[in-house]
């Protein structure tokens, strides 16, 4: 075992003696830094190993003399933690910038192995003025270090910087220097104990004065200006350097230090500038154009977090490994990212336009941090975060969960809408970038690689080896991408089978709520991999991310505990992002998405923290909660299941992502994406859903909300679908609404009620999987989604119009094919629930549904086929059999949607008691309104069919067939401009006659609302006027506000 | 405006502090003080309790200051690294007189610094008194004349080897007796108000010296050189 | 009693010295006379620290802050400029 | 008591004040690190004057008698200041001028970027 | 009663419902004629017609669609008759109404129009577009204060089941759902108007400006088809209204009765009224016949 202190005693002597070892030559420099920061590596990381093993935390003396008398440091698990990153980033930073030609001169490297003793030293010692010498340390290595590679700007940064941290060194000192005035010794843990037995007179001021000294050096609001000019201004890889290093080092003496603050009045004020910090940067970042600059504000904004959750450490309310998960995460992806900026080298995020095109690894490696960054799950930052707000719900913290929230959509909005540009226009360019030199890659794919760590607590949570087999696959499949598309589908198609042929008769089950939505979720793959067996993939990594997307999916539906929920959700929320966002014009609409699905999964999160905060731990316990817990965890789980499943007032993405997703993706995304809301309803949100109402007692239903939500999204989707010109956009539209219809049956709260919406949850994935893949046929052939680019094209694609025919007759409900029992159902429940004008409210809007079946149908098959489709063919094979895949099962439940109802009946008893529904005889489903008979409707239309058909036949003279412009019109039709096409503007009328109800209230609103926070951060972040001396008068002034909060009292 | 807000506030902060903070004098020394008052002599056995102070019980905080100006003079160096749009002085050549005066008392000065260091532990003064005193003396030449090339080769061994001394001496004490820089069972303690006493912590305190002078001798070359001279060091 | 206030008097002297030069380096418009100003504060500063029972501290006090440091910021206004103009 | 530090530590502050207020106000950036080098100066002046006690010597022992008499120990401990903040303050001079030397070679540098002195044409980066 | 019996009672009642069907609309002309100081066609123009579009020599077709349109037309038509009882309470007349309630009639009455749009669509004649258009529009407006009107019988009726709600109003004229919901049967009944496609809502047709419309390409037994189909889906819309409104019936005079005097309603305001733009008739109907229905739905509300 080596004496930890060597950790700081070694790099330091080598420090010392490389300007003489650098007479050898530039080579022997290098090898002894790189063997040094080796050295390191290996003995924190054997430390970490030992202590993580159970050993004894490490205590170093100096001097020889126990503390207080002489200095001690301390190596613990978590300071091992940080001297492992730091050394590993150091590390890697020593690769990334060698070559440069200011590693020519030996000071450079004298800096950086100096910065590194200087980090060492602040995590490891107790004392504070050797605090303060470190902490000068680090700020001199860094203040030397920024004019690396930019002269001019990293000068200017640098200088500003060096200014803000004069000023808050000598407030430290100042702090430092009274402390040891009032308690007679320079022991942090001491000095602790003595400081919290008597609060000593004047130790207000005093304390003060280190925090504001700590703030600047923690770069948090407002005395941030300055280190965030660095991120602008110095070189990333040295950027990277410091977060690894200098920046965890004085976070984390800031965490020691938070022990003199124990029982004083500034508790609140660490609390309220983190979270301060946390989303005023946050709100700034997003109006950032330049890509460093933005990871500045992005750091600050973290450091706030961390900073912000240190209180409730000393409390206990949160874990300090939950914190030290946040900062491995933030410290791995932050610095990944700050290499990759380097890497692609430009500095406007408008010219990150198709960013690492011909470099698809490195690719993954941004996505991979990007979504650590914004603590998204397998990643550490997620797990961190959840645990910290569960901390936060327990010590009944709600508004710091609700800000800490809203921050973390802030990230949301700023990380993807780089993400957004880097996918914009992948196409578009192609030339090659700078050389790259493994020095720079290592980095980045080590660090990558390393975030997966978080992997072993998703297996803990999900506890699902179908998932996890399923995930692990598609990993494989994103990192080999040299696998031909149409072979990754088969793959694909082959896991997904072999998981339902495993999962056979225990999980997959009709009988079952979460056994009905895993059927669904697995047919659904199944039937689009075997799609994929006919079409392009849109993306190298697409198959790989889908097996991902499935298997996150089978968790959350396998899980049984609230955090194995939350992580299947979020990561079905990513991958499915990252497909979205794969075709060509799919980054904008995927940005939208996935800015919603954050929202949406942050009010999820909500909900499920307050129902943490009331002790629950599974899903099954959510039954456990009563009163106004129950209340706010429905009302906030049922929000955000909503704005996923795109309900009116948040659908303003929808139409969008699944109109510009790939073709191959659009089914799944509305026939199966669209219905996990629906299982959150059903499951989560639904268990606590009747306390929650027996809260509000009888003066008010909270299911009106949620069921006039439904109805609007149902209407309002439905007129707009009627509308488009574009077939993909109008099945948009309509799936959208469809869920309006589940979201009402699910509101109903009623045995009837689930059974229409369940029964429709398979109804629609069937219907609409089949549309969507025999448009994508169309597209695949025609080349276009424009309707008045179709036409006739009944003759050519024959099988694809019966798909169509039968996916549209099932779709508006008509009878005798599936759709109707749906409605019926509906309806029925509706009456019986004696929601009367609802009920005739979807009356109306299910028959607006059959503009635009007819629509899509004419416009694409029927009419004037175009001279160009002549010589169309028929959709490739493996997407025709995807289709009739799924006809067969609509027509068998046109026959006996008993087949389905049965088993869906019984589940729902399980809920409710028995259901008002009956089968008299066979065949005849009665409820409390009504009855009707599947099979008498379907005979009574077959044999009215082949009466009549026989009668046509026989009757009159055999008819001719005559050609499509052998009409009475004129006997030929000009070929139109598109304007002129038979099917524009097909219901325009209509369109006039609802023109007060279509000026888009609702894109308005989120329009402003993007607009509001746009213009607060444009002029908030005027605040950081670039002047150095205007950021020292902010410190100053800091104190004074801070003081007059903090000693009035 | 800016002006006002800052003086403003500049003096509300002097006049909280004048009346807010703990600046009245204790009764007495604080625990930890005394403790080095009344153990201070025989743990280390050096009259100067500063010494004592800075060089053993906190002399880990040493180690960081010696590194702080090793790492800033590096800094320096850095920073100045490029010769492109420095500004260039020339002066007149210092008069023979002054130039023959300079060498003269380079040697005495030095004398003087070294004195001071090497009596760090028994009189007021010591490495860092006695190292910027030596460095004086290296102005004194730079001063005297202009185009002197100080002995970097020898400068920068010195520098290396004294501050690798340092941690030498802390990794010694590490080994022998399980603490850092401990002054105990190394050397002994010796007899107190002798030039060869205190243990290691003369030393110690010469090695300082020579760091501490080598070190602000680089500086100001560096300094004073970097532009019409490049890099210091190649 | 004599030697007391005598001595009070010259600390009085010496921290009005100190805080008239400060206040000159603050002030004066010419770098090098700031500079000196800056110099003879470090010095009288020093002087205090011997009044304070701080010879340790003086000394370096007088060699570092009052001499080095002087010599430093010598350096650097010679290589930049003497006077000190805002441009507007 | 009245012979207390008040003069020293007001000395202080008022060097704190005036160093501060020349970083604040003054747009020459030589003045600014005049100005840090002034306010250091007066923060060490505040610690070494909060560990003094009037009448009391060095904390140098030149008595032999005081090494093995423990009768006496508490007599020479309230004899003798606190060495503690000197031992500081040490330090910090030190590291005071070690900052100070890297301020003046970033001015020295920018004056070379833009053959000005003046704070503020050196914000171009902001918001 | 035997199902063979009742398939042939059905029958009977296809065939005798046609032909009600044409003659009603024979008289109608002839009325219409009369008002406008026109002789008019004879009343047995219809039957004439659907016997000339039989024997035709020349028939033409465009492909699957257009030979599946009529079909869907008629057996639309058909089919909704076959699911109202006629006359609740005599088996002979009540046809299959045991398939399903009234919603199931509701869905079924699009049956036709949506199927016949698509075979009209597949000739590809542009006046067929635009008719379908214009149909398809108003038909889904009426839709509204229908189901509203619906709606509240079904609720006051406690079931959707039409022989339900025809024995709910048994005991005398005052008990008919057209005196005891009078909002819901003005809402139904102006529904009923756009329904039928007479003026003022016939733009669909317009034969001034769109020759015929939809059918326009339609010749000889596809035609003739199309018109039995027509005529059943009037005759089995009346009785529908009939029983909703009318108390149903208890002999087949009473069904003539009500019947005419239901159709008689359409062809009166048809007689007065210009013709409606398409949306001007969907903004007719989404006015004061919604907030009719409306009405009439919170009261069956607050009545509960």
């Amino acid at each position: 075992m080596v004496s930890p202190m060597l950790l700081i005693a070694v790099p330091l002597a080598v420090a010392f003696l490389l300007p003489v070892i650098d007479h050898l030559g530039r080579t022997a420099t290098r090898v002894v830094h790189l063997a040094t920061l080796a050295f390191g590596i290996v003995v924190a990381g054997d430390w970490l190993y030992r202590l993580a093993g159970g050993a004894a935390t490490a205590e170093i003396l100096t001097g020889g003399w126990p503390p207080p008398f002489g200095i001690n440091l301390r190596l613990g698990t978590a300071e091992a933690v940080l001297v492992l990153l730091a050394y590993l980033t150091a590390f890697v930073a020593a690769l990334y910038l060698a070559d440069r030609e200011e590693e020519s001169n030996v000071r450079g490297t004298v800096i950086q192995t100096v910065l590194v003793v200087g980090a060492i030293g602040l995590i490891m010692t107790r004392d504070l003025f050797n605090t303060f010498v470190f902490l000068e340390i680090s700020g001199i290595g860094t203040y030397a270090l920024v004019v690396f590679g930019r002269e001019k700007s990293g000068l200017e940064a640098g200088f500003k910087y060096m200014v803000l941290g004069s000023v808050a060194s000598i407030f430290v000192l100042l702090g430092v220097a009274f402390l040891y005035k009032l308690t007679g010794t320079l022991n942090l843990d001491d000095m602790a104990g003595k400081l919290s037995q008597a609060m000593v007179a004047g130790s207000g001021l005093i304390l003060l004065l280190l925090l504001v000294g700590m703030i600047a050096e923690l770069k948090l609001f407002p005395l941030n200006g300055p280190a965030i000019d660095l991120y602008d201004g110095a070189e990333p890889g040295v950027m990277a350097l410091l977060v690894g290093t200098t920046v965890n080092a004085v976070f984390y003496t800031f965490a020691k230090m938070t022990a003199l603050y124990e029982g004083s009045q500034w508790v609140e004020a660490i609390t309220v500038v983190g979270m301060l910090t946390f989303v005023i940067a946050n709100l700034f970042a997003i109006r950032q154009k330049k890509v460093r600059r933005m990871l500045g504000y992005s750091s600050s904004a973290q450091l706030g977090l961390l900073v912000f959750l240190l209180p409730f450490v000393r409390s206990g309310e949160i874990l300090a490994s939950t914190v030290g998960l946040l900062v491995v995460n933030h410290t791995l992806a932050k610095a990944a990212l700050l290499w990759l900026a380097g890497i692609e080298g430009n500095e406007e995020l408008d010219g990150w336009r198709g960013a690492f095109a011909t470099r698809p690894l490195l690719r993954v490696g941004l996505v991979v941090a990007v979504l650590a960054m914004v603590g998204l799950p397998p990643f550490p930052g997620f797990w961190g975060k959840w645990h910290a707000l569960v901390g936060l719900a327990r010590g009944g913290h709600p508004w710091w969960i609700t800000i800490l929230l809203l921050g973390s959509l802030l990230e949301f909005v700023y990380y993807f809408g780089w993400l957004r540009r880097v996918f914009d226009g992948i196409q578009e360019r192609a030339e090659a970038l700078r050389p790259l030199k493994w020095t720079e890659v290592a980095g980045v794919v080590g660090f990558t690689v390393l975030l997966f760590f978080g992997v072993r607590m998703l297996g803990e949570a999900w506890g699902s080896v179908a998932a996890l087999a399923l995930a692990a696959v598609g990993v494989v499949l994103v990192l080999a991408s040299v696998i031909p598309g149409r072979m990754q589908a088969a793959v694909v198609l082959l896991a997904v089978a072999a998981t339902a042929w495993r999962l056979w008769g225990t999980q997959l089950v009709l009988s079952d709520f979460r056994g009905l939505i895993l059927t669904v979720v697995l047919f659904g793959a199944m039937v689009v991999s075997l799609a994929g067996l006919g079409l392009p993939a849109p993306r190298k990594s697409y198959w790989g991310v889908f097996l991902i997307l499935v298997g996150s999916i089978v968790a959350m539906i396998e899980t049984t505990s609230l955090l194995g929920f939350f992580a299947g959700w979020e990561i079905m929320t990513w991958s499915s992002y990252l497909l979205v966002s794969s075709s060509q014009k799919g980054s904008r609409p995927a940005f939208l998405y996935m800015v919603f699905s954050g929202g949406a999964g942050f009010l999820v999160l909500g909900g499920l923290m307050v129902a943490l905060g009331g002790g629950v731990q599974t899903l099954a316990g959510l039954t456990t909660l009563t009163g106004a817990a129950a209340l706010s965890a429905w009302a906030l789980l049922a929000a955000g299941f909503a704005v996923k499943a795109a309900a009116w007032g948040a659908h303003i993405w929808a139409p969008d992502a699944y109109a510009e997703s790939p073709d191959l993706f659009t089914p799944f995304l509305s026939g199966v994406i669209s219905k996990l809301p629906i299982f959150g309803l059903g499951v989560v949100a639904a268990a606590i859903a009747a306390p929650a109402i027996s809260y509000l007692g009888r003066a008010f239903d909270p299911t009106h909300i949620l069921a006039w939500v439904g109805g609007l999204t149902a209407f309002g989707m439905t007129l707009l679908a009627v509308f488009q010109e574009d077939a993909k956009r109008l099945l948009a539209y309509s799936s959208v609404g469809q869920v309006g219809y589940i979201i009402l049956g699910l509101a109903v709260m009623s045995p009837l009620g689930w059974t229409a919406a369940l029964y429709h949850v398979v109804n629609h994935l069937l219907f609409k999987g089949l549309l969507f893949l025999a448009v994508a046929g169309v597209i695949y052939r025609v080349g276009s989604r424009q309707f008045s680019s179709m036409g006739g094209l009944i003759k050519r694609m024959p099988f694809s119009f019966v798909s169509v025919l039968i996916g549209i007759i099932a779709l508006a409900g008509v009878p005798p094919l599936s759709g109707f029992a749906g409605k019926w159902l509906l309806y029925e429940a509706l009456m019986e629930r004696g929601w009367l004008l609802l009920t005739a409210f979807m009356m109306f809007s299910s028959v607006i549904a059959f503009l635009y079946c007819f629509r899509l149908i004419h416009s694409i098959f029927l009419g004037q086929l175009k001279t160009v489709h002549r010589d169309v063919r028929e959709a490739p094979w493996p997407l025709i059999t995807a289709q009739y895949l799924l006809v067969i099962p609509i027509l068998v439940l046109s026959v006996r949607p008993r087949w389905l109802l049965d088993p869906l009946q019984r589940l729902v008893a399980d809920r409710f008691g028995s259901s008002t529904l009956q089968a008299v005889g066979d065949n005849t489903l009665v409820s409390s309104f009504g009855y009707f008979n599947a099979i008498a409707i379907l005979v009574l239309v077959i044999v009215l069919f082949v009466g009549l058909l026989i009668f046509l036949l026989t009757a009159g003279p055999r008819a001719k067939k005559v050609g499509p412009l052998d009409i009475v019109y004129a006997g030929e039709v000009p070929p139109p401009p598109e304007e002129l096409h038979y099917a524009w503007a097909f219901f325009r009328p209509y369109q006039r006659a609802f023109q007060p109800v279509l000026r888009g209230a609702v894109s308005a609103f989120w329009r402003d609302v993007a607009d509001v926070s746009e213009a607060i951060a444009d002029a908030g972040r005027r605040f950081y006027t670039g002047n150095a001396q205007t950021y020292v008068l902010y410190a100053f002034l800091l104190v004074l506000a801070l003081a007059g909060i903090g000693l009035a009292r | 405006m800016k002006q006002i807000v800052s003086f403003l506030a500049l003096a509300t902060l002097a006049v909280l502090l004048w009346n807010l903070a703990p600046i009245a004098m204790p009764s007495d020394l604080g625990p930890v003080a005394s403790h080095y008052v009344s153990h201070g002599l025989q743990e280390n056995r050096g009259s100067n309790l500063v010494t004592s102070v800075v060089v053993n019980y906190r002399g880990f905080d040493t180690l960081g200051e010696v590194t702080v100006l090793f790492l800033s003079v590096s800094g320096v160096g850095f920073v100045l690294r490029r010769r492109s749009g420095l500004k260039v002085h020339r002066q007149r050549p210092a008069s023979e007189i002054i130039t023959t005066g300079a060498r003269m008392l380079f040697a005495p000065t030095v004398l003087f610094g070294a004195y001071i260091f090497v009596h760090g532990h028994l009189t007021p003064g010591g490495g860092f008194q006695g190292g910027a005193v030596v460095a004086s003396a290296v102005l004194l030449l730079i001063l005297a004349d202009r185009d002197l090339v100080l002995p970097h080769a020898a400068l920068g061994w010195l520098e290396s080897l004294s501050g690798f001394g340092f941690v030498l001496a802390g990794v010694v004490g590490l080994v022998v007796s399980g603490s850092f820089l401990a002054n105990h069972g190394i050397i002994p303690l010796g007899t107190w108000n002798r030039l060869l006493s205190a243990g290691i912590i003369p030393v110690i305190y010469v090695l300082i010296g020579l760091k501490v002078g080598s070190e602000l001798a680089a500086l100001l070359d560096v300094m004073v050189h970097a532009a019409d001279e490049g890099e210091a060091h190649s | 009693m004599n030697v007391l206030s005598f001595l009070n008097l010259v600390d009085l002297l010496v921290c009005a010295v100190v805080l008239i030069a400060a206040g000159g380096a603050a002030l004066h418009r010419n770098l090098l006379s700031a500079v000196v100003f800056a110099g003879v504060a470090s010095l009288a500063v020093s002087f205090l620290f011997l009044r304070l029972a701080a010879p340790d501290v003086a000394m370096t006090e007088a060699a570092i802050g009052a001499g080095l440091s002087t010599v430093i910021f010598l350096i650097a206004v010679r290589r930049t400029q003497e006077t000190e103009e805002e441009d507007r | 008591m009245m012979a207390g530090n008040e003069l020293y530590v007001a000395t202080a502050l008022g060097l704190i004040f005036i160093g501060l207020a020349t970083v604040t106000i003054k747009r020459n950036l030589i003045k600014m690190v005049i100005g840090f080098s002034v306010a250091d100066t007066g923060v060490n002046l505040l610690i070494v004057a909060l560990g003094w006690f009037p009448n009391r010597t060095a904390p140098i022992i030149d008595d032999p008698s005081l090494l093995s008499d423990r009768a006496t120990l508490a007599v020479r401990s309230a004899a003798i200041v606190d060495p503690v903040p000197q031992a500081l303050v040490l330090t910090a001079i030190v590291i005071g001028v070690g900052v100070t030397a890297l301020m003046l070679a970033y001015v020295i540098r920018l004056y070379a970027t833009e053959g000005s002195l003046d704070v503020s044409r050196f914000g171009r980066m902001k918001w | 009663m035997s199902f063979p019996l009742k398939l042939m009672w059905s029958v009977i009642g296809i065939l005798v419902a046609i032909a009600y069907g044409l003659l009603i609309s024979g008289i109608i002309r002839k009325v219409m004629a009369r008002i406008q100081g026109r002789i008019g066609p004879p009343v047995y123009q219809g039957f004439i017609d659907l016997g000339k579009l039989l024997v035709l020599r020349t028939a033409t077709h465009h492909g699957v669609m257009f030979y599946l349109a009529p079909i869907f037309r008629a057996a639309g038509g058909i089919g909704l008759y076959l699911l109202i009882p006629v006359v609740v309470g005599v088996p002979a007349l009540e046809n299959f109404s045991f398939t399903g309630d009234l919603l199931l009639v509701m869905y079924f009455m699009f049956f036709g129009s949506l199927g016949m749009a698509l075979g009209a669509a597949e000739s590809g004649h542009p006046h067929s577009s635009i008719g379908i258009s214009r149909g398809l529009s108003q038909m889904t407006a009426f839709e509204l204060p229908f189901a509203l009107a619906v709606v509240a019988l079904a609720a006051s009726a406690g079931s959707f089941s039409i022989s339900d709600i025809v024995m709910a109003q048994q005991g005398g004229i005052l008990h008919w759902n057209l005196f005891t919901h009078p909002l819901a049967a003005i809402a139904a009944f102006l529904a009923f108007l756009g329904m039928n496609m007479y003026a003022p809502f016939n733009i669909v047709g317009a034969p001034q400006e769109i020759p015929a419309g939809p059918p326009t390409e339609f010749n000889s037994s596809f035609l003739s088809l199309m018109m039995a189909g027509r005529s059943i889906f009037a005759v089995a819309k009346m009785v529908l209204f009939m029983d909703l409104f009318l108390g149903g019936a208890t002999n087949l005079l009473e069904v003539l009765v009500k019947t005419f005097l239901i159709y008689f309603w359409s062809v009166f305001v048809g007689a007065v009224f210009p013709r409606f733009r398409t949306e001007q008739s969907i903004r007719f109907f989404l006015g004061w016949p919604t907030v009719a229905g409306v009405a009439a739905v919170l009261l069956v509300m607050l009545n509960r």
